[in-house]
């Protein structure tokens, strides 16, 4: 069981800082023009996450905790910003983000949502308060990522947003005491899979519309079957 | 007893119908003569036609189908039927049970399909005109006539024309607005139906004055003889319909014999005041063009309509 | 007796799949399912005749927690009867017709035949679609492909319609599961028993074609092939009158509001005129025919309105007598309508065709069909020896008596019914001169025509076997009343035995207006006889010779049949009728064509009109859904992102709305 | 971790296809791997008829209810047929050159795949294993979906994978909030994630953290559901793609995210604090069914006019869960699965032989096609509810139960079962009836069709003269979902 909870306790505070850090992330994400600076951002909300990941297993004294922490430094840290940054070059990306929302309504979207996940989540008895901080902070992250991908025009863009929603995921699996090992793992495993499958489809909407901007896949919508 | 006196009034009845329709007719057409400052055929003159008639040849069209050769029939059993159900000189004849305000409608409306049905055997055009303004004035006349039966209906309390003849005869109701409005409503159905004058002119043959005889246009012989004596039987059942039913004095009760001949007295009286009114009415009235009709017969409808709803405020039915 | 019917049920679908598996043998099939109506109608004679008491019988099978339960009693048996002579005998005429649906025969008199034995509403309802989609099914297979695919669309929307209602109806009444026994214990009251009567109406009273929501009716029934017609005109509408009946006077509770009988009456009377009128205007014998079928069910609909009214107000009398008119209508009309179809599908099959204007003289080339014609029309025009008179007699003779119901509403709205009623009635006989005059009398107004010859020796036979049976109600309306005693017992209380003797039909028991039919007819059949004798007694001379036609010329020797253009045809009969009551009810417009000076080609004389109800009832729905569809269209062009925001939408709704119910 | 307890019947349900799944990523030729296919689904639908027999099904994680189980059967028995189906199918789209040989290869494996993550969701008694078999399971078919290439094909797989991986996030993270409710009540560790337990601790769990977690998990499997608002990916999905798995397979995707919505509305239910969830069903089940029914109207394209169907149909079963006709609702959910499948199957074979699958392309099939035509009209009227076929049975019940109790409800709902019904024979009439389009291939032989006439008569069977047993079967799982 986590130590005596409460403000000026350490392991708590600590574990406050990294996924306040990681909710500020997902608002630079929000912010961002450059392609370049979304991949670098999300970069760091992921290692916020991992370094999460570690404290929480120093914190928890269990092993998986430790064991996801490593995956989550690999495969979200280095593996995916890698691929990203691969995938951005080949496909001759655009340098700047389709901003179809503007920067200051999708912050005032991003607070809205923040303070909504605030709202709903606080009214939940003093249980265990990390948990109830942790599920606040991570529903925060979720929401910013879902907003990510609803105001960006770019498959790219939205896929990051994706990462970001997943992210808000670990965080709050990672902050759950005592959640088994299972799903840790599996949020990564699925999330690898699923950048493959990205992968797949970046280079097949790229062969079949050779961009990666939403408005060619938009014009099959609209039009009639 | 009764039976057996029905029995006999309904033959004397059947015997005098026989004889007065022709006679009627014949009446009619010397007096309306007279009227315009004609001499006008002999009173008999209908009987010899009716007879000269029947022993000419028949001549049908080529195309003409057995229909032709039946229709006259049923036309002449309809119309006499109708004559026989309608009580003229005394109530209670044998078909007193059955003689009904509904029935003879249907009667004379198994006529007009007969006559239709015969008119478009032949295959010429003058049949169509008749049935087309025939099927236009149904339908404004039958509802009128209904509704003056429902005025009836209500006061006697069944249709059966017996009933009503012998209520109205003993009822000391006087002269009711409803009745009064029924009359003059059952009046304008009753020219329609036979084609009078204001509605049709049954003495021309000029296509766009007839209703009647456009549709007989194709009879001879035996079988124009069966028309015109069912034309002359429906004109003397309707006379003797208003007679009964709207001058009800002086018919004898049933099962009477006594009072039969001043029954037959009256009836006689009263035929002939009426055929002179009408009369009258046709030397005075020149042909209405048919679609102004509709608004006549309109008008009659409307007032069969206040009869009866004139009937349920003052006797504030319950 | 419940046994033999369900015996009878099982060989109809049972003869229904076997056509479908082996359709060489149709004929063979198609006569043993005639065979079996045919015993079925003797079976339910039977059981009306000795009155047998009522059954139930629960079916071992049956959906879970509902199950299948089918009742007969009086009022059921007396449906019956009418479906299977009108079943009868279209399955017997169409053992030679080349119908691709043919399979599907059996399986509609089968639907037919559940709802009526129905015991508990899933029977009723299931009852309801099977027929609906048996006919539907086989309006499609029959006849030209645009043509019938729309009739067949605007049916099964209709059909689906009602059947959604009447569900919704005996919910609404009755609540879920349970026989009709447990529903006659608790009838609906207040508020739902007003919902209840309104559904049933629109429900079972569109399939049956009361206004407003006939406007189907004359486009779907003529689309079907002629014994499907016969049935759906003849029997399926009277199927849907039987679940009015049901459902309003016998699970209803004996004692509805007096108000309950007024919506039938008003929209009888409008049937009767509307439908008649159409009747007038229509140019296809079929549509002729569906359409004095809506007039035939609205002067039905008055009756049981009647039959209501005086139940709710307690005089059993006039109650039976009003009930008698409806159920003795039922039967008439169903066995001349079937009739009139098959002759009908007759004339379409020797003639090539049913336009009224490319028909005429057939009576030359298929007399038995043309006299077996003029019965069954002159049954549909109510003229006095057919038992179409016996009925309207009835209905009037109720509608004069009702006034004494009391309330002043219902003594005003009585006379104007009657009017309706009446005007109506002279409309049938004008549409049914009409129909017979043009198809049967005067010259061929098409080459095609003249190559018509009589229909095969069994199907002259079977015109006779109605025009008969129609002919035999119509002396004798008293044995079809004893036939419908039973039912009158179940729903009045009392029957007609008193009043409706072997020689007629009487209002009361002694005095009061009295119909003597078989007197009626003695006397006519006397005088034509005596007539006939003196004519036969010294013959004289009779030739042909060409029309007199007022001296008009000889047609040129080029026309074979004479100028049969100068003849009136459709068109011009009703011309009068059109330029009065066509303008105001249906719109109607002349649309002549007279050829330029120097042009060849012909003067057309047309008409053009449209029925009140497709426009202002049909056409405002389909404009409604185009424009809900459009609307729901845009949420399917949805971009990505758009979707995604609706999610997000959709989530930020929830978690306020849990949030505010949280705090209440 | 010995593999004892994985030896539980419920896992070689489970476990038969996922092995054959990676099998036949080996096989090369077609024709033996659609063999496999076929037998490895008949052994899963064997092995998943004898759960309800066995005592202890269970295993590590798995303890399936009588829910679980029913779909089980449901969702195997409609993957033989697919897999039936799948043997000519493919033969023909190889033989057209639409599909190579690796990617008839990769099918195969997608399929068993797709399969076996369904039953393991439906079979998972772990929320987490749930939450990840339906994962696992929308991500094959994605990738199934995405095989044909097409431009419109590839727009399906992005919004499918796009709206559904929004999906699957709510709902993790609902499963991370219902473990939190639970931790408090049942303690930390496994125990905390078994839905049995969760069921079972319902009334001592904090309401309000079981309300957040009903928003997320609703919307998360809502979305899987297609119900209403989140149905964007559903007709994409079904329409493009091979038709065995993308139409007649995905069917049973919708019936495994409405078990777990289910067992959550059991679990809020029996919570006395916690808001009463069938408020939420109601709303957006009569929200798919006016949707749905409405939107058949402005379709070209056959296949997603039948998803729409689908989803109407589907909308209208979890209306009658919320509200109360549990037991009419649960069979209306079977009787349409079995009817759609054979639809679906008819329809892909007709689309198949027209070669393309909007209405223009599929006309006149019973002029050119008997038994294919005639068996796609029975489908129709299966999916139409109308008699001889069982789904009226389940409609009457439903809408007599709405109509008895809330009228009001009653009128939009039956007018769009009635909108929809109307638009599904307007299209029976088009594409079975009226002059035939020209078809590319030799008239389907009977056989091939059996499949789709079994589904058929088993509507048939279950809707009138359903066995006691299975009677039995149905009033249990009745009661075991009404709290």
């Amino acid at each position: 069981m986590p130590a005596a909870t409460g403000f000026g306790v350490f392991d708590y505070d600590m574990e406050h800082l990294l996924e306040g850090v990681a909710l500020l992330f997902s608002f630079v994400l929000l912010y961002q023009r450059r392609l370049s600076a979304v991949i670098n951002t999300y970069t760091a909300q992921a290692l916020t996450v991992a370094a999460s990941c570690f404290w929480q297993s120093h914190v928890q004294h269990s092993g998986d905790l430790f064991a996801t922490g490593v995956v989550t430094l690999l495969a979200k840290g280095i593996g995916f910003p890698w691929a990203l940054n691969r995938i951005a070059k080949q496909t001759h990306a655009a340098g700047s983000v389709e901003m179809s929302f503007g920067v200051y309504p999708s912050l005032a979207l991003g607070v809205f949502l923040a303070c909504l996940a605030l709202l709903v989540v606080m009214r939940i008895p003093a249980g265990a308060a990390l948990t109830r901080e942790t599920l606040a902070m991570s529903l925060s992250v979720l929401l910013l990522g879902l907003a990510m991908m609803v105001t960006r025009g770019s498959a790219l863009t939205q896929t990051i947003g994706f990462l970001s929603v997943e992210n808000g995921l670990a965080l709050a699996a990672v902050g759950m005491p005592g959640m088994p090992i299972v799903v840790e793992l599996s949020v990564a495993f699925l999330v690898m899979i699923a950048f493959i499958v990205f992968g797949i489809f970046f280079f097949r909407i790229r062969a079949q519309f050779d961009s990666l901007e939403l408005h060619h896949l938009d014009r099959i919508t609209e039009s009639p079957e | 007893m009764i039976q057996l006196a029905g029995l006999l009034a309904w033959l004397l009845h059947a015997g005098l119908v026989a004889l007065a329709a022709p006679a009627l007719t014949g009446f009619t057409r010397k007096l309306r003569a007279n009227l315009q400052g004609r001499r006008g055929p002999p009173l008999l003159q209908t009987w010899r036609d009716l007879i000269r008639l029947w022993r000419k040849e028949t001549v049908l069209a080529d195309n003409a189908s057995p229909v032709s050769e039946v229709a006259p029939l049923v036309i002449f059993a309809a119309s006499a039927t109708a004559a026989l159900l309608v009580p003229s000189f005394a109530l209670g004849l044998s078909t007193a049970a059955t003689s009904d305000l509904l029935l003879i409608t249907g009667l004379f409306a198994l006529c007009r399909a007969a006559t239709a049905l015969a008119a478009m055997d032949a295959g010429t055009w003058f049949g169509g005109i008749g049935i087309s303004r025939e099927s236009l004035l149904s339908f404004f006349a039958e509802p009128a006539l209904l509704l003056v039966f429902f005025t009836l209906a209500l006061v006697a309390g069944s249709t059966n024309l017996d009933h009503i003849a012998d209520v109205l005869r003993t009822g000391a109701l006087g002269l009711r607005v409803s009745l009064g409005l029924g009359l003059a409503a059952a009046i304008s159905v009753g020219l329609t139906t036979l084609g009078r004058l204001p509605i049709g002119n049954p003495s021309t043959h000029l296509e766009l004055a007839m209703l009647h005889e456009s549709m007989t246009l194709e009879f001879s012989g035996r079988s124009l003889a069966l028309i015109e004596a069912g034309a002359q039987l429906r004109f003397f059942t309707w006379l003797a319909l208003l007679a009964t039913i709207f001058i009800p004095f002086g018919i004898a009760p049933a099962g009477d014999i006594l009072d039969w001949p001043r029954g037959l007295l009256t009836f006689g009286a009263k035929m002939l005041l009426l055929t002179c009114a009408l009369c009258f009415f046709e030397a005075c009235v020149a042909r209405m063009r048919i679609f102004r009709v509709p608004e006549l017969l309109g008008i009659a409808l409307m007032l069969a309509l206040l009869a009866v709803l004139f009937l349920f405020v003052s006797q504030g039915y319950t | 007796m419940l046994l033999v019917l369900l015996a009878i049920l099982a060989a109809l679908v049972g003869i229904g799949v076997a056509e479908a598996a082996l359709p060489q043998l149709g004929r063979l099939l198609r006569t043993t399912a005639a065979l079996i109506c045919a015993a079925g109608l003797v079976a339910v004679a039977l059981d009306l005749v000795l009155a047998l008491p009522a059954e139930t019988l629960q079916l071992p099978f049956g959906p879970p927690g509902v199950g299948l339960t089918l009742a007969l009693d009086g009022l059921s048996g007396f449906f019956l009867l009418v479906v299977f002579i009108s079943s009868g005998a279209a399955l017997f005429a169409a053992r030679d017709e080349p119908l691709a649906g043919a399979p599907l025969i059996p399986v509609f008199v089968a639907g037919m035949v559940i709802t009526l034995l129905a015991g508990d509403g899933f029977t009723l309802f299931l009852g309801f679609e099977t027929m609906s989609a048996a006919s539907w099914l086989l309006i499609l297979s029959h006849g030209l492909p645009l043509a019938a695919a729309k009739a067949g669309r605007l049916y099964m929307t209709m059909a689906i319609a009602g059947a959604l209602t009447l569900l919704g109806a005996m919910a609404v009444g009755f609540g879920v599961g349970g026989d009709f026994a447990a529903w006659r214990a608790a009838p609906p009251t207040g508020l739902r028993a007003a919902a209840f009567l309104f559904l049933v109406l629109a429900g079972a009273g569109s399939k049956a074609g009361l206004p407003p929501l006939h406007g189907w009716l004359p486009i779907a029934h003529p689309a079907a092939p002629a014994p499907v017609s016969a049935m759906m005109s003849g029997a399926m509408t009277k199927v849907a009158l039987y679940v009015i009946v049901r459902l309003l006077f016998d699970l209803a509770g004996p004692n509805p509001p007096l108000w309950w009988g007024v919506p039938l009456l008003i929209m009888g009377s409008l049937g009767a005129l509307l439908g008649a009128a159409r009747a007038n205007f229509e140019t296809d014998i079929k549509a002729v025919l569906a359409s004095s079928t809506i007039e035939n069910i609205g002067v039905i609909a008055v009756a049981l309105g009647l039959a209501l009214t005086a139940r709710a107000a307690h005089l059993p009398l006039l109650a039976s007598l009003a009930l008698g008119a409806a159920l003795l209508h039922v039967l008439g009309h169903g066995i001349n309508k079937t009739l009139m179809f098959l002759v009908a599908g007759a004339v379409d099959h020797q003639a090539g065709s049913r336009r009224l204007d490319r028909l005429g003289g057939l009576i030359h080339f298929m007399p038995v069909t043309a006299v077996c014609a003029i019965a069954g029309a002159a049954s549909l025009a109510a003229l006095p020896p057919m038992v179409g008179f016996a009925s309207i007699w009835m209905v009037f003779q109720s509608l004069l008596t009702a006034p004494r119901l009391g309330s002043f509403v219902l003594q005003m709205l009585i006379p104007i019914v009657a009017l309706l009623l009446a005007g109506g009635g002279a409309l049938a006989l004008s549409a049914m001169l009409r129909l017979i005059g043009v198809t049967f009398l005067g010259r061929p107004r098409a080459v095609r025509t003249a190559g018509a010859h009589e229909t095969r020796l069994p199907i002259s036979l079977l015109f006779v076997g109605l025009a008969a049976a129609s002919a035999v109600f119509g002396l004798l309306p008293g044995l079809a009343l004893r036939l419908a005693s039973p039912a009158l017992q179940i729903l009045t209380g009392t029957d007609l035995s008193g009043r409706a003797g072997w020689f007629g039909v009487g209002t009361q028991a002694t005095g009061g207006a009295y119909y003597g039919a078989l007197p009626i007819a003695a006397i006519l059949a006397a005088i034509v006889a005596a007539v006939w004798l003196l004519l036969r007694r010294h013959p004289a001379l009779s030739r042909r010779a060409r029309a007199w036609d007022c001296g008009y010329a000889a047609p040129p020797p080029f026309l074979p049949f004479g100028d049969t253009t100068t003849q009136y045809g459709a068109a011009s009969l009703s011309e009068p009728l059109g330029r009065t009551l066509g303008v105001p009810l249906f719109d109607w417009q002349m649309a002549t064509s007279i050829p330029e000076p120097g042009e060849t080609r012909p003067a057309r004389f047309g008409v053009v009109w449209y029925d009140p109800v497709l426009r202002f009832l049909h056409a405002p729905v389909l404009r409604a859904r185009d424009w809900l569809a459009d609307r729901a269209e845009l949420i399917q062009r949805l971009t990505i992102r758009r979707t995604l925001a609706m999610m997000v939408a959709a989530l930020v709704a929830l978690l306020v709305i849990v949030a505010i119910l949280e705090q209440s | 971790m010995n593999l004892g307890p994985m030896l539980s019947l419920a896992w070689f349900v489970a476990l038969v296809p996922l092995l054959t799944a990676c099998v036949l990523g080996f096989i090369r030729h077609p024709g033996t791997a659609s063999l496999v296919n076929q037998a490895a689904a008949v052994l899963a639908f064997v092995l998943a008829l004898l759960l309800p027999f066995s005592t202890d099904p269970g295993g590590l994680w798995l303890a399936p209810d009588d829910l679980g189980i029913h779909f089980a059967i449901l969702t195997s028995f409609i993957g033989v047929s697919a897999a039936l189906m799948s043997g000519p199918y493919i033969r023909i789209e190889l033989e057209t050159g639409r599909m190579t040989p690796t990617r008839a290869r990769a099918y195969h494996a997608l399929f068993q795949a797709f399969l076996g993550f369904l039953l393991l969701g439906l079979l998972a008694d772990n929320a987490g294993l749930t939450w990840i078999a339906i994962e696992a399971a929308t991500l094959s078919c994605v990738l199934v979906v995405g095989l044909a290439g097409t431009p419109r094909a590839v727009e399906a797989s992005w919004r499918f994978f796009i709206v559904c991986g929004v999906g699957i996030a709510l709902a993790l993270f609902g499963t991370i909030v219902l473990y939190l409710a639970a931790s408090a009540a049942v303690g930390t560790g496994f125990a905390a994630m078994s839905w049995r337990a969760i069921t079972a601790a319902a009334p001592r769990c904090n309401g309000l953290v079981l309300n957040l977690a009903f928003v997320f998990l609703l919307l998360g499997y809502g979305t899987k559901a297609a119900l209403a608002p989140l149905h964007a990916w559903m007709p994409g999905a079904h329409a493009e793609g091979p038709t065995p798995v993308s139409a007649v397979l995905s069917g049973s995707l919708l019936n495994v995210a409405i078990c777990v919505i289910l067992r959550t509305r059991h679990i809020l239910a029996s919570n006395p604090m916690a808001i009463s969830p069938n408020d939420a069903l109601i709303a957006l089940g009569l929200a798919s069914v006016l949707l749905g029914g409405i939107s058949l109207w402005r379709r070209a394209d056959a296949k997603r006019f039948f998803a729409f169907s689908t989803m109407e149909q589907s909308g209208l079963a979890v209306f009658g869960f919320g509200i109360g006709a549990t037991g009419a609702a649960l069979l209306h959910l079977t009787l349409h699965t079995l009817a759609k499948a054979a639809l679906y199957q008819c329809l892909g074979h007709a689309a198949q032989r027209k070669g393309g699958q909007s209405f223009t392309e599929i006309k006149g099939l019973i002029a050119s096609d008997r038994t294919l035509g005639l068996s796609l009209a029975a489908s129709i009227i299966a999916v139409a509810a109308l008699p001889p076929f069982g789904m009226i049975v389940s409609l009457f019940l439903i809408l007599s139960f709405t109509a008895a109790h809330t009228p009001w409800l009653a009128v939009p709902l039956l007018i769009g079962i009635g909108a929809g019904a109307v638009a599904l024979i307007h299209r029976l009439q088009t594409l079975c009836l009226g002059p035939p389009t020209p078809s590319k291939f030799p008239p389907v032989a009977a056989l091939t069709l059996l499949p789709a006439l079994v589904l058929l008569g088993l509507t048939i069977l279950l809707g009138f003269a359903m066995p006691p047993p299975v009677a039995a079967w149905f009033a249990r799982i009745a009661t075991e979902l009404t709290p």
